[in-house]
C-alpha cells in the first residue's frame, strides 16, 4: 500500500470528476460519491498507517552532530533516486561502515524507518530530471489519517447542513478536489508537486469561502484570503527556486535536507531560501502578520471551515515546515535556544490571537483566533525544536478544532445565527449532544488533564524548557491561560445564561450529531497516544531528521504538566468567574479610558486591517498607481509616440531618396534589360513547332560533336 | 523445308521450287473453291442449277469467266492516280500468297515452316487492309472511297478477335509454328483416349467459332459485306476495277478463303494429320497430308459459304459493335479460359 | 397541249443533267448521293436524291416520273372492254387485283351485278394475286438486306401460284379475265383441287420464310426499330394496306367497306402490329399471305354452281354518271374514279394508286437514318414503280 | 556472303524508300513509301534472327499504325494527283541540320564500334536459336524481367486509346 | 556483317525522318517522318542488342517491342490532334499552328 500511496489523492480526484459530471442526477446531487470516495481513502490511509506501524525499522542513520562532519558520505544511505526506489532497500553498505566505527558521537546509531519513495521523472529539460512521485513516512501517515477522517466527517455533516443549498453538487465536488490537493501535498516527495497541492487547495478555499458570492461580503472574504495567501505564496515560491539551486538542482525534498543537513548549501542560499519559506507559511498557516485573511474567512459555510480552516489548509503550513525541518533547523540554528525567527512569529501570533479571541461576538470568529492562535502553538513548538510535539500538537487539535466547528455548524443550524450574544444562550437545555460534544472540544481546545490538549500542549511547553527556550515556554502558558479563559466565555455565551434567540432550536439530526461524537471520542482519546510510557506517536513519526539534526524528543515529566494544568484550571476559574458568577465589571470599557481604548484596539483587530489596507494597499494604490500612470503617459507613451514619429520621419525619406531613386531604379533597371534580352529571345519563339525541332536537333548534333572530340 | 526429293537442291533451287510450288497452288486451289462453292453449292442451295454449259455439269464454267475476265479491256478512271491504282490489286494478292507459305500439308510439305508461323499468317493478312485501302482511294469514285474506308474499319475490326481467338490455340498448342500446332494435336488425348488426337475444335470450340466468324468479315462476305453490299456502293472499292485486275481482287478474295479455311482446318481440325499417318514425315504421310488437310479445308470452306448465302447483311455501325463489344470480350475470356486450363491440366 | 418550246425543253434537259452527274467532290458534311434511277434497291426507275452527312441522310427527296405512260389520259381514249386490258398492267405483280375495282365501277354506273359464281371467282383470283404478289415481296426484303437465297424460294414457289392463274385466265401477269358483268368463261376442270394443292405450297412457302427471315437475328437487327412510321404519322400520309395496319390501325376495305366480292362470306383475320417498323410490315405481310391461302381455300370449298356471265347488251354504254370504287389490293387500297357521259368509253378516270401514298411518307421517314437503312426502309414499305407513276 | 549481299539490297531499298518518304508530293504516295520502309527493316529483323519482332513490325506497323495513317490522310482530304507546298520554307535548315547530324553520328558510330563483327548465327542449330532469342525466349523475358514495363505500356495504351476517342470525337 | 552497317543504316534513317519532321508543312507527314526516327532506333536496339548474345538480343526485341507498341499509342493521339487541327482550320499546314507565337 505504502509504494501505491498515490491511489488515495487519485480516488478524491476521480470523485470530484465524478461528481462535477454526474453528481447532479443522482439522487443525492454527488453527495454519496464524495463520502465514498473520502470512505475508501479513509480505509487506504488506515491500511497505510497499519502497514508503516509494522514496517521494520531498517533503515540505521548514523547521527553525527550537525558541526560534524558525516564521515559516510549521503550518497550511501541516500534512496536510490531513480524512479520506483523501494525505501525498504537494505543499505549494507551503510551498516558495516557504522560497526566500523563503533558508532561514537552523541546519538547512538538507531535504526528508524526509511521513507518509501516512488518517483517518476516527469520531465526533463537542460540535463534536469523533474520526478514527481510519493514519500511516504511517519509524518505523512497521521496527516493522511486525519485529513481523510476529518474530511469524511465534513462530508457526512454537509449531505445535511447543505441540503437544499443551490450549488449542492459543487459544493461537494469542491469538497473533494480540496482534499485531493490536500493529500497531494501530503504525499508528495517533491517541492513542485508539493506546490501544485498547496495551489489546489488554496483554490478551492477561495471557491469554497466564496460559496455564496452572491453577498458581497463573502466573495469580498475569498479574495481576501485568496490575495493574502498568495501574497506568501511568492515567498514560498522564490524559496522552492532558492532551495532548487541550492540543493544541486533538485526538488526532491529528502534530497534537500540532505543537503542542508550536511552543510552542502552554501549559508547563505539556506537562509534566505529558508526565510522565503517560512513567509510562505505565514501567509498559508494564518501567522502573525498575515493572519487577517483566517477570521473573514469564517463568510464560507462551517463545514468548510471545520475542514479547512481548522484542520487541513491552515495546517499546510506547519506541515511544510515539519518536512523541510532539516533546512530550519540549519538555517535559524534552531538547536542553539535562544530566540529564532520561527519561535519569535508562533509566540507573537499566540497571544495577539489569544487577545482578540476575547472581544468577538461571532462564535466562528473566536474559533477562528483559537485556530490562528493554536497554529501559533504549533510553529512555536516547531521554532524551539520540539517537532514530534508540534505535530502530535497539529494531530489532536485538528479533531478538537474540528469538533468545535461542527458543533458551531450544528448550533447556528438550529438558531439560523452565529451572533453568540443576541440569538444564542442557554442551549444547553435544547441541544445537549451538541453541548456535552462542545464541552469536551472547548476542554480538550483548553488543555484539560485527561483530554488531548493537554497532552499536545504539555509537550510543546516542555519542549520550550529543555531545549532553551524559556521565554517561549512562559509565553506558552500564558496563551494556555488567555484559551482556556475565552472558551469558557464562548461556552457560557452559546449554552449557559438564558436563550436570547427567537424561534426554537431543537437538536439536530444524526447527520450532524454522529460526527461530532466521533470527534469528542478522538479529542479525548487522541492524546493517549504519546502517553508518557507508550509514546507511540513519536515512534511513529520519528525520521531521519532528527537523527541528524540532532532533534531530542523529551518524554514527560511530571512537574512542568502540573504547572500548565495549574494555568489552565487558573484561566477556567478566571473565565467562570467572569462570566458564570456574573461577577462582570459592567462599564469597565466606558469608565476607564485606558480600558476603553484597549477594548476598542482588539475590536479593531489592532486595526491591523486598517493598516493593511490603508497604510500599504492605499499607499501603494495611491502611490504607486500615479508613479506607474505617470510612467505609462510620460515614459513609455514618450519612447511609443517617439518610435513612431521617429520612423515615420525616416520612412519618408528613405521612401524619396533610396526607394524612388536606388531600388526602383535598379528593378526598372533589371526589368527594362530583361525586355530588351527577352526581345531577342522572342524572335526565336516563331509558334512553329519544326522551327524549335531544328533548334533542338541542331545543338544536339553540336553538343554531341564536343562531347566526342573532347572528351 | 528440306525437299527430300532425289537430289539436295541448294539453297536457292529450293526457293524458286517453293516459289513455284505456291504460285500454282494458290490459283488452282482458288478455282476449285470458286467452282465448287459459288457455282454449284449456292445454287443448288438456292434450288436452282447453276452455271451448266461450260464443260460437263458446268465444270469449267471457271475456266471460260477467267478467259473472259482477261480478254477484258483494262480500264482505270480518267482521274484516278494510275500507280497506286494499279498496285492496288497486287498488294491484296500478294498477301493471299504469303499466306500460303505458312500452311503445312505434310510432314515436310510446308514452303517455310516458320517458328513464327501462325503469327506471320495473321501479320500477312493484315497487308490485304493496304490494298482495299489503296484501291478505295485510287478510283477516284464516292461509292469506292465509302467502300473502301468501310473495308479497312471493318477488317480492322475483326483482325483483332481474329488474332485473339489464335491465341487461345497457341496456348494450348504451346507453339506459334503450324507444324507444332498440327503435332500438339495429333499426340493429344481426350480422357486418355488418344486414337483420334485432340483437335482443338472439341476444346477451343469458342475460339473455332470466332476464328470463323473473324474469316467471315475478313473477307467481307455477308453478313460483314458491306464494303461489297450490291445494293448499295454496288462492288464498293471494286467498282471502277475491270478485266486482269478484278480477276486478281477475285483471286485474291478466294485466295485468302481457301486461305483461311486451311488455317482453320489446321489449327482446329488436326491439319494434314489423320490418325494412323507418321507425324515425322515418310513419303505415305506425305502425299495422302494434303488430300486430308484439302477434304478439311473444304469442309471448313463449305460452312464459311453457306453462312454466306442465308444471313442478310449487318449495317455498318452494327457491324463494328458486334466486333468491339461481343467478340473481343469473348476472345478474351476464351484466352483466359485456356490460360487458366492450361496451368490446371 | 401547247407545244412546248425548244428553249424550255433544252433548260429542262440540262438541269436534269446537272443533278444526274454524280459529284465527286465528296465534301463529307452535305454530300449528295443519288440512289437511282437505275439503282438496284429500287423495283424500277425510282430516284432518291439524298443529302449526307458523313454516314447519316440529312434530307431524302423521291423524284418520280421515270415510270409514267400516262393511263389516265390513255383510258379516256378507249372502251370499257379495252380499258379493262389496259388497267390490269398498273401494279404488274398483283394485276387481276387492278381490273376488278374498274369493273365493279362500271357495274356500278350500270345497274348490272355479276353472278354469285362469278363474284366468288373474281374473289378467289383477287387473293390468289395478292399472294403472287406479296411473296415476291417477302424474297425481295432478304436480298435486300444481303441474303441471296431467300428470292429464288419466292420465285420457285410463286411459279406454282402464277401456273393456276395462268390456268385459269390464259395469262400469268396479264389475265384480262373480268368483264363487265362477269367473268370471260368458267374454270377449267380440276382447277379447283390443284389450286388448294398450290395454296399448300404457298402456306410451307410462309413456314419457311418465317424460319430463315423472321427468325434470323441479323435480319431483326437489321428491321426492328428502323423506319418507325406512328399510326398518326401512317394516316397523315395516307399510307394503305400492310403500311398501315404494321403501324397499329385496323382498316382493311375487305372487311370494312361493303363490297360486291364475297369477303363476308369467309371467316378471316386482319393482321396488325403495333411498332410500324420494317419488321413490323413485313411480319403484317407475312400473316396476310397465309390469311389468303386460307380464304382462298374456303372460298374453293363453297364455290356456287351457276353462270359466270349476267345478261349484258353486246354494244356496252355505260349510262352517265359517276361511280367511286376501291378494293384492298396487295400492295394497299386501289380505287377507280369513274365519270361517264354515256358514251363508249369514260369520259374521265381518276385512279387511285397505293403505291403513290406510300411513297409520300420517304421524306418524313428517311432523315437522320443511316445509308444502309435507306434500302431496309425502301423494301419494307413495298412499292411497285408502275403503281406510283402510273 | 549471302546476308551481305541480302542487308544491301535491304538497306538501299529503305534509304531510298525514306527519301521518298520526304520528297514526294503526294501524300499517299508518301505513306505507300513508308510501306516499303517498314518491310524492309522488318526484313532487316530477320536478318538479324529477330523473326517475333519482324513478324510484329508487318502486322502492327503496317497493318495497324500505316492504315491509321491512311484513313488519317483520307479524313484530312488532300487534293488528288500532285499536292504543291509540301514542303515549309526551311527546307534548306532541315537538310543542313540533318547531314550535320548524319555526320556527327556516323564518326561517332565509327569511332566507337569501329570494325565489331556481329557474332556468326550460322553455326548455331536452328532450334538452338529459336530457343535462344526466338518468341518463346522474348516472351518469357516479357512476363518476368520486364513485366513491370510491359504493365505500364498497357497503360499507357489504353490512356492513348481514351485520349485518342476523347479528342477525336464529334459531338 | 559489322554492326556498324545497322547502326549506320539507323542514324541514316534517323536523318531522313529528322528532315522529314523538320521540313514537312502536312501534320500527317511529320508524323510519319517520327515513325522513320522510331524504326531507325528499333533497329539500333535489336542490332546493338544481338551483337552482346542471347539474353542481351531478346532485352533488345523486348524493348523494340514497346517502341513498336508506344508508337502506335503515339499515331493514335497525334492523328487525333491532326484531325482536330483539320476540322478547326480545314487544313493540316502546321505553319498556320502557330497561335504559341512570343
Amino acid at each position: 500500500m505504502l509504494e501505491s500511496i498515490w491511489v488515495i489523492p487519485a480516488v478524491t480526484f476521480a470523485s470530484f470528476w465524478l461528481i462535477l459530471f454526474f453528481g447532479k442526477r443522482l439522487p443525492k446531487h454527488g453527495a454519496e460519491i464524495g463520502i465514498a470516495a473520502l470512505g475508501i481513502a479513509f480505509v487506504l490511509s488506515c491500511v497505510a498507517v497499519v502497514e508503516w506501524n509494522a514496517r521494520p525499522a531498517d533503515e540505521v542513520v548514523e547521527a553525527g552532530h550537525e558541526t560534524g562532519a558525516l564521515e559516510e558520505g549521503h550518497g550511501g544511505a541516500e534512496v536510490d533516486d531513480e524512479g520506483h526506489a523501494l525505501g525498504e532497500v537494505q543499505t549494507l553498505a551503510l551498516e558495516s561502515a557504522v560497526e566500523a566505527e563503533g558508532g561514537e558521537g552523541e546519538h547512538e546509531a538507531e535504526p528508524i524507518r526509511s521513507a518509501v519513495e516512488r518517483n517518476l521523472t516527469w520531465f526533463s529539460f537542460g540535463g534536469v530530471d523533474v520526478t514527481v512521485g510519493t514519500a511516504v513516512d511517519g509524518l505523512t501517515v497521521v496527516l493522511l489519517f486525519t485529513v481523510a477522517l476529518i474530511s469524511l466527517l465534513v462530508h457526512v455533516f454537509s449531505t445535511n447542513y447543505m441540503h437544499g443549498d443551490v450549488r449542492f453538487t459543487y459544493f461537494f465536488a469542491a469538497l473533494s478536489l480540496f482534499t485531493t490537493g490536500m493529500l497531494l501535498l501530503v504525499v508528495s516527495s517533491s517541492l513542485l508537486q508539493a506546490l501544485f497541492g498547496w495551489e489546489l487547495m488554496a483554490l478551492c478555499s477561495f471557491m469554497l469561502i466564496g460559496h455564496w458570492w452572491e453577498k458581497k461580503p463573502n466573495s469580498d472574504a475569498a479574495m481576501k484570503a485568496f490575495l493574502t495567501t498568495r501574497t506568501g505564496d511568492i515567498g514560498l515560491l522564490v524559496g522552492i527556486v532558492i532551495m532548487f539551486f541550492a540543493a544541486g538542482q533538485t526538488f526532491d525534498i529528502a534530497a534537500i535536507n540532505e543537503a542542508a543537513l550536511s552543510g552542502a548549501m552554501a549559508e547563505t542560499a539556506l537562509v534566505a531560501g529558508a526565510a522565503a519559506l517560512f513567509i510562505g507559511v505565514i501567509g498559508k498557516s494564518a501567522q502573525f502578520p498575515l493572519h487577517t485573511w483566517l477570521p473573514d474567512a469564517m463568510a464560507g459555510p462551517t463545514p468548510v471551515s471545520a475542514l479547512i480552516h481548522a484542520a487541513t489548509m491552515v495546517v499546510a503550513g506547519v506541515y511544510l515546515v515539519a518536512r523541510l525541518y532539516g533546512v530550519f533547523w540549519e538555517a535559524f540554528d534552531i538547536g542553539a535556544g535562544g530566540v529564532n525567527p520561527i519561535a519569535l512569529i508562533g509566540g507573537i501570533t499566540i497571544l495577539i490571537a489569544a487577545a482578540l479571541a476575547f472581544v468577538q461576538t461571532d462564535i466562528k470568529k473566536v474559533l477562528a483566533y483559537s485556530t490562528v492562535s493554536q497554529l501559533g502553538y504549533m510553529v512555536m513548538a516547531l521554532g524551539v525544536g520540539a517537532w514530534t510535539a508540534a505535530i502530535f500538537h497539529l494531530f489532536t487539535h485538528a479533531f478538537f478544532k474540528g469538533l468545535l466547528f461542527l458543533g458551531a455548524g450544528s448550533v447556528s443550524h438550529a438558531v439560523h445565527s452565529f451572533e453568540m450574544k443576541d440569538d444564542m444562550g442557554g442551549l444547553r437545555k435544547f441541544m445537549p449532544v451538541t453541548y456535552t460534544t462542545f464541552m469536551i472540544g472547548s476542554l480538550a481546545l483548553a488543555g484539560l488533564f485527561p483530554f488531548a490538549g493537554f497532552w499536545s500542549k504539555d509537550e510543546i511547553l516542555l519542549g520550550a524548557a529543555e531545549n532553551g527556550y524559556r521565554l517561549f515556554e512562559v509565553v506558552g502558558i500564558v496563551g494556555a491561560f488567555m484559551t482556556a479563559a475565552y472558551m469558557t466565555r464562548c461556552v457560557y455565551l452559546t449554552f449557559f445564561g438564558r436563550y436570547r434567540g427567537h424561534g426554537h432550536p431543537h437538536e439536530s439530526p444524526p447527520a450532524i450529531t454522529v460526527p461530532l461524537i466521533v470527534l469528542a471520542v478522538f479529542s479525548v482519546g487522541a492524546g493517549f497516544l504519546n502517553f508518557p510510557g507508550f509514546e507511540r506517536f513519536f515512534e511513529l513519526t520519528e525520521n531521519r531528521v532528527f537523527l541528524l539534526a540532532g532533534v531530542e524528543h523529551h518524554s514527560f515529566e511530571v512537574f512542568p504538566a502540573v504547572v500548565s494544568s495549574a494555568v489552565v484550571l487558573a484561566g477556567l476559574a478566571f473565565g467562570g468567574m467572569l462570566f458564570f458568577a456574573r461577577h462582570l465589571p459592567r462599564g469597565v470599557t466606558a469608565r476607564s479610558g485606558a480600558a476603553r481604548a484597549g477594548y476598542s484596539f482588539l475590536v479593531n483587530k489592532y486595526y491591523l486591517d486598517h493598516l493593511y489596507t490603508g497604510v500599504v494597499i492605499g499607499s501603494i494604490k495611491g502611490g504607486i498607481a500615479r508613479a506607474a500612470y505617470w510612467i505609462n503617459q510620460k515614459v513609455i507613451d514618450g519612447v511609443v509616440n517617439g518610435v513612431g514619429i521617429a520612423s515615420k520621419r525616416t520612412g519618408s525619406w528613405v521612401y524619396r531618396h533610396i526607394d524612388q531613386q536606388v531600388v526602383d531604379g535598379a528593378v526598372n533597371g533589371a526589368g527594362f534589360g530583361a525586355e530588351g534580352f527577352g526581345g531577342i529571345l522572342r524572335t526565336i519563339q516563331t509558334g512553329r513547332v519544326q522551327q524549335y525541332g531544328a533548334l533542338l536537333f541542331g545543338a544536339s548534333a553540336v553538343l554531341a560533336l564536343t562531347l566526342v572530340i573532347f572528351i | 523445308m528440306e525437299l527430300t526429293l532425289a537430289i539436295e537442291l541448294a539453297y536457292w533451287q529450293q526457293l524458286t521450287v517453293k516459289v513455284l510450288a505456291v504460285l500454282i497452288i494458290v490459283p488452282t486451289a482458288t478455282a476449285i473453291i470458286v467452282q465448287t462453292f459459288l457455282f454449284k453449292v449456292m445454287a443448288h442451295m438456292q434450288s436452282r442449277l447453276g452455271p451448266m454449259e461450260a464443260g460437263p455439269h458446268g465444270a469449267l464454267q471457271l475456266m471460260a469467266d477467267g478467259a473472259k475476265f482477261v480478254q477484258k479491256e483494262v480500264l482505270a478512271p480518267a482521274r484516278a492516280d494510275r500507280r497506286v491504282f494499279v498496285l492496288a490489286p497486287v498488294v491484296v494478292l500478294l498477301s493471299t500468297f504469303l499466306l500460303f507459305v505458312v500452311i503445312p500439308a505434310g510432314p515436310s510439305g510446308v514452303a517455310e515452316d516458320l517458328d513464327i508461323g501462325i503469327f506471320f499468317a495473321l501479320a500477312v493478312s493484315s497487308i490485304s487492309v493496304l490494298g482495299v485501302l489503296m484501291a478505295g482511294w485510287a478510283s477516284a469514285n464516292k461509292y469506292a472511297l465509302i467502300g473502301g474506308l468501310r473495308a479497312a474499319g471493318q477488317l480492322i475490326a475483326y483482325e483483332l478477335p481474329l488474332v485473339l481467338a489464335v491465341v487461345g490455340v497457341v496456348i494450348q498448342a504451346g507453339t506459334l509454328s503450324l507444324q507444332g500446332i498440327v503435332r500438339a494435336q495429333a499426340e493429344g488425348e481426350i480422357f486418355g483416349f488418344g486414337l483420334l488426337g485432340l483437335p482443338f475444335v472439341f476444346t477451343q470450340f469458342i475460339g473455332f467459332a470466332l476464328f470463323l466468324i473473324a474469316t467471315q468479315a475478313e473477307l467481307t462476305q455477308p453478313p460483314f459485306d458491306m464494303p461489297v453490299a450490291e445494293s448499295e456502293l454496288v462492288a464498293g472499292y471494286q467498282v471502277e476495277y475491270s478485266g486482269l485486275q478484278f480477276l486478281y481482287f477475285y483471286l485474291g478474295e478466294f485466295g485468302a478463303a481457301f486461305a483461311f479455311s486451311a488455317l482453320a482446318a489446321t489449327m482446329f481440325l488436326g491439319g494434314w494429320w489423320v490418325p494412323g499417318l507418321d507425324l515425322d514425315g515418310g513419303l505415305l504421310s506425305n502425299l495422302i497430308g494434303p488430300a486430308v488437310l484439302f477434304a478439311k479445308t473444304m469442309a471448313v470452306a463449305f460452312l464459311i459459304f453457306w453462312i454466306r448465302f442465308t444471313y442478310p447483311r449487318l449495317r455498318e455501325d452494327q457491324l463494328q459493335t458486334f466486333a468491339w463489344k461481343y467478340l473481343i470480350p469473348l476472345s478474351l475470356l476464351n484466352i483466359l479460359a485456356t490460360g487458366v486450363f492450361k496451368v490446371v491440366f | 397541249m401547247t407545244a412546248v418550246s425548244d428553249r424550255e425543253q433544252r433548260a429542262y434537259i440540262g438541269a436534269q443533267a446537272a443533278d444526274a452527274r454524280v459529284n465527286v467532290e465528296l465534301e463529307t458534311d452535305g454530300m449528295t448521293l443519288n440512289l437511282g434511277p437505275q439503282h438496284p434497291a429500287t423495283h424500277g426507275t425510282l430516284r432518291i436524291i439524298t443529302r449526307l452527312d458523313g454516314e447519316q441522310v440529312i434530307s431524302a427527296e423521291p423524284v418520280m416520273g421515270y415510270m409514267h405512260r400516262g393511263y389516265e389520259k390513255l383510258v379516256e381514249v378507249r372502251t370499257y372492254p379495252q380499258i379493262n386490258t389496259l388497267v390490269n398492267r398498273i401494279d404488274w405483280l398483283g394485276s387481276f387485283a387492278n381490273e376488278v375495282p374498274f369493273i365493279l365501277a362500271a357495274e356500278q354506273l350500270m345497274e348490272i351485278e355479276a353472278p354469285p359464281r362469278a363474284q366468288w371467282i373474281r374473289t378467289i383470283l383477287f387473293e390468289m394475286s395478292r399472294i403472287a404478289n406479296i411473296t415476291l415481296f417477302l424474297g425481295d426484303m432478304g436480298v435486300q438486306l444481303g441474303a441471296i437465297t431467300a428470292v429464288f424460294y419466292a420465285f420457285r414457289d410463286r411459279e406454282h401460284v402464277l401456273n393456276q392463274i395462268e390456268a385459269a385466265t390464259g395469262g400469268r401477269f396479264h389475265p384480262n379475265y373480268d368483264r363487265i358483268g362477269g367473268l370471260k368463261e368458267d374454270l377449267p376442270r380440276g382447277w379447283v383441287a390443284e389450286t388448294k394443292s398450290v395454296m399448300d405450297k404457298v402456306r410451307d412457302f410462309c413456314d419457311e420464310m418465317e424460319t430463315l427471315l423472321v427468325g434470323n437475328e441479323i435480319f431483326e437487327t437489321r428491321t426492328r426499330g428502323i423506319g418507325v412510321i406512328p399510326a398518326e404519322v401512317a394516316l397523315g400520309y395516307g399510307l394503305s394496306g400492310a403500311n398501315l395496319r404494321a403501324s397499329g390501325v385496323d382498316w382493311d376495305l375487305r372487311r370494312d367497306q361493303a363490297s360486291p366480292l364475297v369477303w363476308s362470306e369467309v371467316d378471316w383475320k386482319v393482321w396488325t402490329h403495333p411498332d410500324g417498323d420494317s419488321f413490323a410490315r413485313y411480319w403484317v405481310r407475312l400473316q396476310e399471305t397465309r390469311e389468303a391461302a386460307n380464304i382462298v381455300d374456303q372460298l374453293l370449298d363453297g364455290l356456287p354452281a351457276g353462270p359466270i356471265m349476267a345478261k349484258v347488251p353486246r354494244i356496252i354504254k355505260v349510262p352517265a354518271g359517276e361511280a367511286w370504287v376501291s378494293t384492298e389490293n396487295p400492295l394497299g387500297e386501289m380505287g377507280y374514279y369513274v365519270v361517264s357521259k354515256g358514251d363508249l368509253g369514260p369520259f374521265r378516270v381518276k385512279i387511285r394508286t397505293p403505291s403513290f401514298n406510300n411513297i409520300s411518307v420517304v421524306p418524313w421517314v428517311l432523315k437522320g437514318v443511316y445509308v444502309p437503312d435507306i434500302i431496309t426502309i425502301l423494301a419494307s414499305l413495298y412499292f411497285i414503280l408502275g403503281d406510283i407513276d402510273r | 556472303m549471302p546476308e551481305n549481299i541480302a542487308f544491301g539490297i535491304l538497306a538501299l531499298v529503305a534509304t531510298l524508300a525514306a527519301l521518298r518518304v520526304v520528297t514526294t508530293r503526294n501524300v499517299v504516295h508518301a505513306a505507300l513509301y513508308l510501306v516499303v520502309v517498314l518491310a524492309t527493316v522488318g526484313a532487316l529483323y530477320v536478318l538479324l534472327a529477330a523473326e517475333f519482332v519482324a513478324a510484329v513490325q508487318i502486322l502492327i506497323y503496317i497493318g495497324a499504325i500505316l492504315v491509321l495513317f491512311l484513313f488519317g490522310i483520307m479524313l484530312t482530304r488532300p487534293t488528288i494527283g500532285t499536292d504543291t507546298g509540301l514542303d515549309n520554307d526551311q527546307r534548306w535548315i532541315a537538310g543542313v541540320t540533318g547531314l550535320f547530324l548524319l555526320g556527327v553520328l556516323s564518326f561517332v558510330l565509327v569511332d566507337a564500334f569501329g570494325d565489331e563483327q556481329l557474332p556468326d548465327l550460322g553455326g548455331v542449330s536452328r532450334e538452338a536459336l529459336t530457343a535462344e532469342r526466338g518468341t518463346a525466349a522474348v516472351g518469357d523475358a516479357i512476363f518476368s524481367t520486364y513485366l513491370v514495363p510491359f504493365e505500364v505500356v498497357s497503360v499507357l495504351l489504353l490512356a492513348a486509346l481514351v485520349g485518342a476517342i476523347v479528342l477525336a470525337r464529334r459531338d | 556483317m559489322l554492326v556498324n552497317q545497322f547502326l549506320i543504316l539507323g542514324a541514316v534513317l534517323f536523318c531522313i525522318g529528322v528532315y522529314g519532321v523538320l521540313a514537312r508543312r502536312n501534320g500527317v507527314l511529320v508524323l510519319m517522318s517520327i515513325e522513320l526516327i522510331l524504326n531507325a532506333v528499333n533497329i539500333n536496339l535489336v542490332a546493338l542488342g544481338s551483337l552482346q548474345g542471347p539474353e542481351a538480343a531478346v532485352a533488345g526485341q523486348v524493348f523494340t517491342l514497346f517502341v513498336v507498341t508506344i508508337a502506335a499509342a503515339e499515331v493514335g493521339v497525334g492523328l487525333a490532334i491532326v484531325l482536330l487541327i483539320y476540322r478547326n482550320r480545314a487544313s493540316v499546314d502546321l505553319d498556320e499552328v502557330d497561335l504559341m507565337k512570343g
